[in-house]
């Protein structure tokens, strides 16, 4: 294991072989956006969030799940990449139906955060609207499709950390849904363990609690210590 | 000192109004003056107003050159301007001047009832904005957003001639 | 970017709107995951290389140079404008 | 000649956009009158598979005015469906919050709507006739308005954390209990605010005379009237038991449980409005029109069960007899009920059990159905709601104040055209009469539209002989 040097934003830094662009920047203290990313799962690089500018590269490379190089020159805001992000949240935002106002993660909500702090004010894109159902015939917790953002963090909790593996996508494109074993009801699951691991690590209100009503959803994620959604967020 | 910030977010350049009330906010946090953003002027606001000694309206303004930031003296309306104004006919389709909630009420009615209820006289200044669009939508056209960072200015400078004394710490 | 092309077709968008769909397609192949990803907006970047003129006439004119596309009325055109929004 | 039309559109000072239209008949009287709701929003659909735990707060969307109202009576269907009962410092709050959006509603509806054609007169000049104007005339009358409005915001600000749509009302109690820097803060207001309650209602007495006319012609007529009462008489406002009586004072129906709401009222849909209008079902429609809010609670309850509110409960009986029948008088009962709300405000939150902690029980889905009842600043409000077994709603109806007086709205508004209209020489003061009968209600008409596609809003112009002038459809 050796160390690598690079520049991030203009700045020098070093990392370890095999490190990734998004650890090296947030161990300096440089704040990369993310939406799929937990630490302690593995990466999927799905949300596209945190991609990033590499000099002699053409293409954005997502910092999550790439591998820092000696003399790597990464840009982590531009025009461009901001302008991306507010978009990939914009079209988040209107595959389905995200509506703060009565939702239970109102406030507590990591896709409103970043709507914020990338200053998505507006809507250009129209609004799909679709038809999505809540699964609420789990005992203790429901799921809401309307909020999903299909981040997948629930199906590597269950499956990495709880062993389960109850959580899977089903479907492609818009048509994508998270399902419970094959596509039945969450309540008829014989693998789920009601551990609650997705419910934590859910960053919208998709995934909650029964009986919590509006902005009343509470991360506990100190009951997942290996867990860690961003640095210096505490939920 | 107060900023009282009117409009409606969501009808295009009426939002001119909250987007320099909030920028405000923060360019006037520490210094004493507040600033209320409201979607319409609404009598209560008299209250606010009473306590000041100097009121800065801020609202977009559909009669002004399009990105144009006017900055005008207001005074409380006097009952001469409405009879002036009002017809006397009264016929069926007579219009009222004024009225709370179709967004009828002016900083001058505004001043008229600060005055009228708690005889209070605030200097006050009108900073309008030239506004094109006043369609439901949620985006500032071109030349209003251009606007903003002059109307905020036009505020401050109004606030620092009223007083001399606010110093406010230029972002 | 599918929803931006159709309305082109019928002769619903304004030139706003076909902005829109090179940012859309600009943003689609830069982050894009996989290289289907990537290559889906190339037929609308190709297009619009070789034949952007018939891309205006369908917005400006209402016309469409290749008789292949039914326009909606001109009507319609201008209440879905107002109604885009 | 040809009949003639007045369209009065759109109705200004009210909360939301109606329409009146008049119709004169071949010697210029006018034949009939219809007051038109063509606003529209689609709650009972979009709550269609809803957690029911988002219900309170959903509904609270309905209107920026009443919100507190709807999230109540939501959130007490939500705790039929549960199956809880309320800790009992939750349910005091959930009436604090309530009188609170009572109070504010009744000073927005008194002082800002209707004080200027009371103080001004209905003739007066339309450009003055405005709180401006009524500021400039009587100061101290506009200033307590203003006072009132604030200090009921306030308490619902300081409760519920925000203005218009707090999401403190949950099903099973409220959110969060009352600190006692927020109960100080609140009863230390009291003082000014009842002072100014009564110099309101000292003035409204003392000019009451002077509306006479009014009186007489502001729909004046018999007619059912519904409330909510406490066991035992006393006018109720987030609980109680549903009592009509008939306006010589026979009890029509008392003790009925909100649930059996549907054996009591009728439901039809005009084609002229989206607005249900809803009747007595046992003397059926038309014959079972019935009013709520002020009026109808002052006539319902033996008593409001605050002595200074009692007192002038008494006084307003001796001069306008047990059951008075104008709506005009909606104004005077108003005045009356913004004193009992703030008498009652401060003896709940004097209680010393008040800062209790427990305010919400939980549960799980233990019932399929709910009906909660509430009294919205204009009248009886019901939320009706069907959930699956796992707690997502189905169906859900709503009963709102503006739909239970829809029938005498609209034949208040008949009544007083009739009277003021003659011929086709018609004065702005005359039409202004017509609207302001209708401000008598206060309707909140945002909240009383109803489900998608169920009604297109059609305009009917029928001459004499019933023949079509001319439609007009959306």
């Amino acid at each position: 294991m050796s160390v690598l040097t690079l520049t991030i934003e203009g700045r020098d830094v070093a990392g370890q072989t095999g490190g990734t662009i998004l650890q090296v920047a947030r161990e300096n203290g440089i704040a990369i956006p993310t939406l799929c990313h937990l630490q302690g799962l593995s990466d999927v690089g799905a949300c596209r969030l945190c991609v990033v500018e590499v000099e002699g590269q053409r293409k954005l490379l997502p910092a999550c799940v790439t591998a820092i190089d000696e003399g790597m020159k990464v840009t982590v805001n531009s025009e461009r990449l901001t302008a991306y992000r507010r978009r990939i949240v914009e079209l988040l935002f209107t595959e389905r139906n995200h509506v703060c106002s009565v939702c239970v993660a109102d406030r507590n909500c990591e896709l409103q955060d970043l709507a914020v702090e990338l200053g998505l004010t507006h809507f250009d894109l129209p609004l799909l609207s679709p038809q999505a159902s809540v699964d609420a015939t789990h005992e203790r917790f429901g799921i809401d499709h309307n909020r999903c953002v299909l981040c997948t963090r629930c199906v590597r909790v269950c499956d990495e950390i709880e062993g389960a593996h109850t959580w899977d996508v089903m479907g492609r494109g818009t048509e994508a849904r998270l399902i419970t074993d094959m596509g039945i009801p969450w309540g008829d699951s014989n693998t789920c363990t009601s551990c609650g691991k997705c419910v934590q690590v859910c960053p919208t209100g998709a995934l909650f609690e029964k009986g919590r009503s509006v902005a009343e959803a509470r991360r506990r994620r100190p009951y997942l210590p290996y867990l860690v959604a961003h640095e210096g967020r505490t939920r | 000192m107060l900023v009282v910030a009117s409009g409606n977010t969501l009808r295009g350049d009426d939002a001119v109004g909250p987007e320099v009330g909030e920028l405000l906010n923060v360019r006037l946090a520490g210094t004493g003056a507040s600033v209320i953003v409201s979607d319409q002027l609404l009598p209560e606001l008299a209250d606010d107003a009473s306590r000041a000694r100097l009121v800065v309206f801020v609202d977009a303004a559909a009669d002004r050159p399009v990105g144009s930031v006017t900055v005008r003296p207001v005074a409380p309306r006097r009952p001469q301007d409405d009879a002036a104004g009002a017809g006397a006919t009264g016929g069926p389709g007579a219009v009222r001047s004024l009225d709370p909630f179709s967004h009828g009420m002016g900083p001058e009615d505004l001043l008229a009832l600060t005055r009228d209820l708690y005889s209070a006289t605030p200097d006050a200044v009108l900073v309008s904005v030239g506004a094109e669009s006043f369609e439901p939508g949620a985006e500032l056209s071109g030349a209003v957003r251009l606007a903003v960072p002059r109307a905020v200015e036009a505020v401050l400078h109004a606030i620092e001639k009223g007083t001399g004394s606010v110093s406010i710490p230029h972002a | 970017m599918y929803r931006l092309l159709d309305r082109i077709t019928r002769g619903l968008a304004s030139a706003d709107e076909l902005a829109e769909l090179e940012s859309l397609a600009a943003m689609v192949r830069d982050t894009s995951l996989c290289g289907l990803g990537q290559g889906s907006p190339n037929p609308v970047f190709s297009t619009l290389r070789y034949f952007r003129d018939e891309y205006m006439a369908h917005i400006d004119d209402h016309v469409c140079p290749a008789g292949v596309c039914k326009m909606e009325p001109r009507e319609a055109a201008v209440a879905a404008g107002e109604g885009a929004r | 000649m040809a009949d003639k039309t007045i369209v009065i559109e759109p109705v200004t000072r009210i909360e939301g956009h109606a329409k009146i239209t008049i119709q004169l008949n071949e010697s210029g009287e006018v034949a009939d009158a219809h007051f038109h709701v063509t606003q529209f929003r689609g709650f009972e659909r979009i709550s269609q598979g809803r957690m029911v735990h988002e219900m309170p707060s959903l509904m609270a969307r309905i209107c920026g005015i009443c919100p507190v109202s709807h999230m109540v009576a939501s959130a007490k269907a939500c705790d039929e469906i549960l199956g809880v009962t309320v800790p009992p410092v939750g349910v005091r709050l959930r009436r604090v919050l309530n009188l609170a959006q009572i109070v504010q509603s009744h000073a927005l509806s008194f002082f800002y709507l209707s004080s200027p054609d009371l103080l001004l007169g209905f003739d007066s000049d339309p450009a003055l006739r405005n709180l401006v104007g009524v500021a400039r005339q009587t100061p101290e009358l506009a200033r307590d308005g203003v006072a009132l409005r604030r200090f009921g915001q306030r308490i619902i600000e300081r409760l519920g954390g925000k203005r218009i749509h707090p999401a403190w009302v949950v099903p099973g109690g409220v959110s969060r209990p009352l600190e006692a820097s927020e109960r100080d803060s609140i009863l230390a207001e009291i003082p000014d605010a009842r002072e100014r309650a009564h110099r309101t209602l000292d003035w409204y007495k003392k000019n009451v005379a002077s509306w006479t006319d009014e009186v007489a012609h502001f729909g004046d007529f018999p007619s059912l009237y519904m409330g909510l009462v406490h066991e035992g008489g006393n006018a109720a406002y987030s609980d109680g038991l549903l009592r009509v009586v008939d306006s010589s004072g026979w009890v029509m129906a008392d003790g009925v449980d909100p649930r059996a709401y549907g054996d009591y009222l009728g439901e039809t849909v005009e084609p002229w409005s989206y607005l249900k209008s809803t009747y007595f079902k046992p003397l059926g429609y038309p014959a079972g029109i019935y009013r709520v809010g002020p009026l109808a609670r002052l006539n319902v309850a033996e008593r409001l069960g605050t002595p200074a509110a009692d007192a002038e409960l008494a006084e307003y009986r001796e001069r306008l007899g047990r059951y008075p029948s104008s709506s005009f008088h909606y104004h005077y009962a108003r005045l009356i009920e913004i004193v009992h709300c703030i008498d009652v405000i401060d003896h709940i939150l004097s209680r010393s059990d008040i800062l209790d902690p427990h305010v919400r029980a939980r549960a799980e889905i233990n019932r399929n159905e709910g009906v909660g009842v509430s009294e919205a600043p204009r009248g009886v409000l019901i939320h009706h709601y069907k959930v699956d077994d796992d707690g997502l709603v189905e169906w859900a109806n709503l009963v709102i104040a503006t739909g239970h007086n829809n029938l005498a709205m609209n034949r208040s508004v008949l009544q007083t055209a009739r009277h003021y209209i003659k011929g086709d020489q018609v004065k702005e003061g005359m039409l202004n009469r017509v609207e302001a009968v209708i401000r008598c209600y206060d309707p909140c008409l945002s909240c009383s539209t109803h489900a998608v596609g169920q009604m297109p809003l059609q305009v009917d112009i029928r001459d004499a002989e019933g023949s079509l002038l001319r439609q007009v459809s959306r």
